[in-house]
């Protein structure tokens, strides 16, 4: 499968997404870059982590308008793959590609530690190689990733099977202590409705090695690459 | 030649106006001498900040000289912008540590974030990637009324800076004490990686060349910010200098280092630095004195954020995100449409000359006309006087009743700096750039090299109690602590950075200190072969006349050659032998035991440099040959809050340990609690352990066997301590965090 | 035209830094303060024709960037 | 007693986040938006016994909390 990582300006995460695609699973993986229009014929474009812009104003607030996110829409709305992780998710949910915004860590600052996450749906092509029920362990590193959503559309979601992560604790049971940042109803990661755009708050591609921590990142992609 | 011109309604020059800006009346006069006039307003201001203690080093430098700053691995010593040591496989590490000290007591935030900034340009104009970022705080006594907002608002500074550009904050060090209530200290190191020969030089070459202005535009920041504030006193006046904070600008650093390194690979680049402290003054002088060359630059040119600024405050403006670059000639396009790609504008706004001169033009006019040389190298140097003081440390106060050991224990491990500091670390970014193999949590921090199978160690230490006690001795026991905190993850030292945070030099009490602390580091570092590359010196840390106690800061890199073969801090399987190797007899002086019971001492054991290197070559050939599971430093706290620690594994259920303190001659206060002699403990496999024994005794050391690493989660230390680890882990975990949320 | 924008959490949004302002300033001995909200206020200058140009400009800033409607509200002032 | 508080980087201090939200209105097609400053808005409510004292309340919590005198001017409005 061909992969596109997006390049924004304080883009942070990019060359390790391109890392973890490429160099641990052998993956065709080019990156993009912002002010590019084209996508270069890649069958999954994915928003990497950062501070896009600074993530002035809100995160990810200003990085929607770039150029290349034009073709991105296009590319969703056509069916396309679309993958935002961290910062990607953000700018995924300020597009209006997803639902929901993420907003400041109930704590107030910036968290960076290893979570746990439940698959809720497997059947979507970013979680089919896991089972629902998995507990994966990945890192979180973010201020502003408390997920928020209308309440009828927070139930519309969940009946659609639109929460695909769920924060939970190591045996995979809810707990107010496992969810790190406040979302509501511990959500980590969302789908559109077409499951065609997923955003996640964890980042996968720091979880593809054993020797830094975990590699339950490698579900997500080798799901989304099994497509082809 | 026309000579520089006042300029209209500019103050006065005069000996007022030189004192005022913190001149000496000799320094005066040796300036009027090299330029055989009276300086303009303009020009005062440049010497005033170059000439600065922070610029020149005028009181330290005699002593730095005598610092170790060669091995055949260095391929930087001091005098760039950092230092750099070769860590093999066509690499090159290139750090350094410095001090924001001040800017961070007025404006934690804003002064942590932009120390973070400054050390980071620092490397990245080396040619360098940063790879790692660490950082040493000390705050005043927790319940001091300003603690919690200077800790809130430092940490939120750091991470703030260092989480927006990416670079990953692997490992550091808090401690609270009142000594420092009124005089914190914010100490940022950075550490890049570039490819052998290929660093970038920060001296001037080819007369002719265009000079390059890149980054933000000028404002009125920090004029005379880190000149004035790091070289005067602290006091309630200086509190008013506010208006004049630098406010960081991450995004933009993060652009410059994307760009920078870009433009780098041109070629086109012939020396770089940053705008620093003294900004556009320092960085062009400095740049120029190092080629022995002259600079002309066009201050009509220089972008500005305020119209209104004079050539004085453009030249000494500390702006942020700013750097300066020398270009070959003819090759300005290829580096502009570099930073175009990445939004940022690069200026000619000058260009090297071969007249040795430092001068400025604006509105034409000339401004300021000095022989480079004055500026950058003639500043006084001085021996200042350096003497004990009349009175001396008081004994200490003698413990009135002695607590139980179990109840020692938990009030230690509760206390703010022995405790976890996890609230800390867990608001930076440790895990970027995906080499992060052990981060903050750990003895030091580990980060692999991609591509090889070499991995860097990395610790940031001090001791200042021990200092307060013995400048020299404690100075020792600070870099050989870093430097033991690296071997216990199986890295060989090979290089040190320091930031030397003393009081106001020109008393020579302080002087002494500072003395006798850089001939601890020096005789320290050449003992154990690890050169000092890069540095800084950070005078004035007194608040209405006290000064913080001497507070040498020391980080150490090391290097391992197989990073499959690193060692953690936590015990790993039921059964494994603990056992525990020491240099000397652990001592309560400068304990965290005395400081919270009394009963301390006023002299510190002696420190053999010669065991302290032959056991950091132990720890490190056990680790190469996989004998070791894991080993973890003695430090606050001692014997007891180091086993405790080795059990508190937070990525798995917690081990016990059984230990027989009475049958290994061990069950004292001084045994459990006391430190200052090098130790360590160690797990490993019994198979394992009498190949291990030998490692350690053929070099003069002796390994004890002194315990069980057990599968209940229990602490015995038998039979003064039985407690359950999770409930010890919780009171480390909490006590920052609960401490925190509880009102006061 | 001078423009103010101000942009506030929307109601039934979780507004964290409100909460947390609002008991910092009881601990001060703020103990009536309630309600607390913390959100944005933007300032700016734009060239336009008239006020109502100016309103008109305001408000499509406002929609397309300043603020995020699934989670904000807002409001803006035009002077000269 | 409401009271409104908005909250601006001082004048001479750098705003980053203003010049970041004023690039991207010009790149949405406000080309003569200038001077973007991003600041904070800040709502509550005080029990008082009277305007002047509401004021005077708030003016203590912007000194003392709400406004970073650093770098950021603070003003406010009272209203029942
Ligand atoms: N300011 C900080 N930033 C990052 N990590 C920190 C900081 N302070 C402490 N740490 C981490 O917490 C752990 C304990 O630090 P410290 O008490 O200095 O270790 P030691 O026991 O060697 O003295 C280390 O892993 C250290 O890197
Ligand atoms: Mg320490």
């Amino acid at each position: 499968m061909k992969w596109g990582v997006v390049r924004f300006p304080g883009s942070l995460d990019d060359s390790d997404s391109l890392y973890a695609l490429r160099d641990v699973m052998g993956q065709d993986a080019t990156m993009l870059w912002h002010k590019d229009a084209t996508l270069d014929g890649v069958e999954c474009v994915l928003l990497p982590g950062g501070f896009s812009y600074g993530d002035y104003l809100r995160a990810g607030a200003i990085a929607r308008f770039s150029p290349i996110m034009r073709s991105v829409e296009k590319f969703a709305s056509d069916g396309g793959l679309v993958i935002g992780t961290c910062n990607g998710f953000q700018i995924l949910c300020e597009a209006h590609l997803l639902p929901g915004a993420l907003t400041r860590n109930r704590s107030l600052s910036f968290i960076c530690e290893e979570i746990h996450v439940r698959v809720e749906n497997a059947r979507t092509p970013f979680t089919r190689a896991m089972r629902q029920g998995d507990v994966l362990k990945l890192p979180i590193k973010h201020g502003e990733g408390l997920y928020v959503a209308r309440e009828a559309e927070l139930l519309q979601m969940e009946e659609r099977g639109q929460v695909i992560l769920r924060y939970c604790d190591a045996d995979g049971r809810d707990s107010e202590d496992a969810n790190p940042n406040g979302s509501t109803r511990a959500i980590a990661a969302v789908a559109n409705d077409r499951f065609n755009v997923f955003g996640m708050m964890p980042h996968p591609e720091h979880a593809v090695e054993a020797m830094l921590g975990s590699t339950d990142g490698l579900g997500i992609f080798r799901s989304i690459a099994s497509r082809s | 030649m026309a000579s520089a011109k006042s300029l209209v309604g500019e103050p006065r020059v005069d000996l007022e106006q030189a004192r005022a800006h913190g001149l000496s009346d000799a320094e005066f006069e040796r300036i009027r001498q090299l330029l055989g006039r009276t300086p303009t307003f303009t020009e005062l201001g440049a010497f005033s900040v170059m000439w600065s203690e922070h610029c020149s080093y005028k009181s330290s430098r005699k002593h730095l000289k005598t610092l170790p700053q060669k091995s055949e691995l260095v391929v930087q010593g001091p005098g760039e912008n950092a230092g750099a040591i070769d860590v093999g496989d066509g690499w090159v590490a290139v750090f350094k540590i410095e001090s924001h000290n001040h800017p961070s007591y007025v404006e934690p935030y804003q002064g942590a974030a932009t120390g973070v900034g400054g050390i980071l340009r620092d490397i990245f104009t080396m040619g360098a990637r940063p790879i790692a970022s660490m950082n040493s705080l000390k705050f005043g006594a927790f319940d001091h009324p300003r603690t919690r907002y200077l800790l809130g608002g430092v940490v939120g500074g750091i991470g703030g800076y260092g989480n927006c550009v990416g670079v990953p904050t692997v490992a550091g060090e808090v401690m609270f004490d009142a000594a420092y209530n009124g005089n914190i200290l914010v100490n940022a190191f950075c550490i890049g990686l570039a490819r052998a020969g290929e660093l970038w030089s920060a001296k001037a070459r080819g007369p002719g060349n265009p000079v390059l202005y890149v980054g933000s535009a000028t404002g009125r920041d920090g004029i005379h910010g880190a000149s004035l504030l790091a070289s005067a006193e602290f006091d309630a006046e200086s509190v008013a200098k506010r208006p004049t904070v630098q406010v960081g600008d991450p995004f933009t650093e993060k652009l410059l280092i994307e760009a920078c390194l870009e433009a780098g690979k041109t070629g086109a680049i012939v020396a770089i630095q940053d705008m620093g402290a003294a900004g556009l003054t320092s960085s062009s002088s400095e740049m120029a004195a190092r080629g022995g060359l002259g600079i002309e630059i066009d201050l009509d040119r220089v972008p500005l954020r305020d119209q209104s600024l004079t050539p004085y405050e453009i030249l000494l403006s500390e702006s942020q995100e700013r750097m300066l670059i020398v270009a070959e000639r003819g090759r300005e396009r290829e580096l502009e449409a570099v930073f175009e790609k990445w939004d940022l504008h690069a200026i000619v706004i000058g260009e090297i000359t071969d007249d040795q001169r430092w001068r400025a033009r604006w509105r034409g006019e000339i401004v300021a006309d000095i022989p480079v040389a004055a500026l950058a190298d003639d500043a006084p140097i001085y021996d200042r006087p350096a003497h004990p003081p009349v009175a001396r440390t008081p004994a200490p106060i003698r413990r009135s009743v002695e607590p139980r050991a179990d109840t020692a224990l938990r009030a230690m491990l509760s206390s703010p700096n022995v405790a976890s500091k996890r609230w800390v670390y867990r608001q930076y970014d440790s895990i970027v750039q995906g080499n992060t193999v052990v981060g903050p949590g750990g003895d030091a921090a580990v980060l692999r090299i991609k591509g090889s199978r070499r991995a860097l160690a990395l610790k940031v230490d001090s001791n200042p109690r021990a200092c307060a006690i013995d400048p020299y001795l404690g100075a020792v026991a600070s870099v050989v602590e870093a430097a033991r905190n690296v071997a216990c993850t199986g890295a060989r030292p090979v290089g040190i950075t320091n930031c030397l945070n003393y009081g106001n030099p020109e008393r020579p009490e302080i002087m002494l200190q500072f003395a006798e602390g850089v001939r601890g580091l020096g005789d320290a570092a050449r003992a154990l072969g690890a050169p000092v590359v890069s540095g800084n010196v950070s005078f004035y840390n007194e608040t209405e006349g006290r000064a913080i106690p001497p507070t040498p800061t020391i980080a150490v890199l090391g290097v391992m050659t197989d990073v499959s073969r690193h060692v953690t801090a936590h015990f790993k399987n039921p059964g494994d032998v603990i056992a525990i190797v020491r240099t000397a007899q652990p001592s309560l002086a400068a304990s965290e035991y005395a400081s919270i019971y009394g009963g301390g001492a006023d002299a510190l054991p002696a420190i053999d440099l010669g065991r302290e290197n032959a056991l950091i070559e132990a720890l490190v050939a056990g680790s190469e040959q996989g004998l070791i599971k894991s080993a973890h430093d003695v430090s606050d706290g001692g014997l007891a809050v180091a086993v405790a620690e080795a059990c508190f594994n937070p990525e798995q259920a917690k081990l016990g340990a059984e230990i027989d303190l009475a049958a290994r001659g061990l069950a004292g206060i001084v045994e459990l609690f006391g430190e200052g002699a090098s130790c360590v403990v160690i797990s490993t496999g019994t198979p394992h352990f009498q190949a291990l024994r030998r490692e350690f005794s053929g070099r003069g050391l002796k390994l004890d066997d002194i315990g069980r690493v057990t599968a209940d989660a229990r602490l015995k230390l038998a039979p003064l301590i039985d407690e359950d680890v999770n409930a010890l882990y919780r009171i480390y975990e909490d006590a920052l965090p609960g401490r925190l949320a509880s009102d006061g | 035209m001078r423009v103010k924008v101000f942009i506030s959490p929307r109601k039934g949004i979780l507004d964290p830094q409100g909460r947390a302002v609002e008991q910092s300033l009881h601990t001060l001995g703020f103990e009536s303060v309630a309600n607390v909200k913390v959100g944005k206020y933007i300032t700016l200058e734009v060239a336009a024709k008239s006020a109502a140009d100016a309103r008109e400009q305001a408000q499509r800033m406002c929609e397309r960037l300043l603020a995020n409607p699934n989670i904000e509200d807002f409001a803006f002032e035009v002077s000269e």
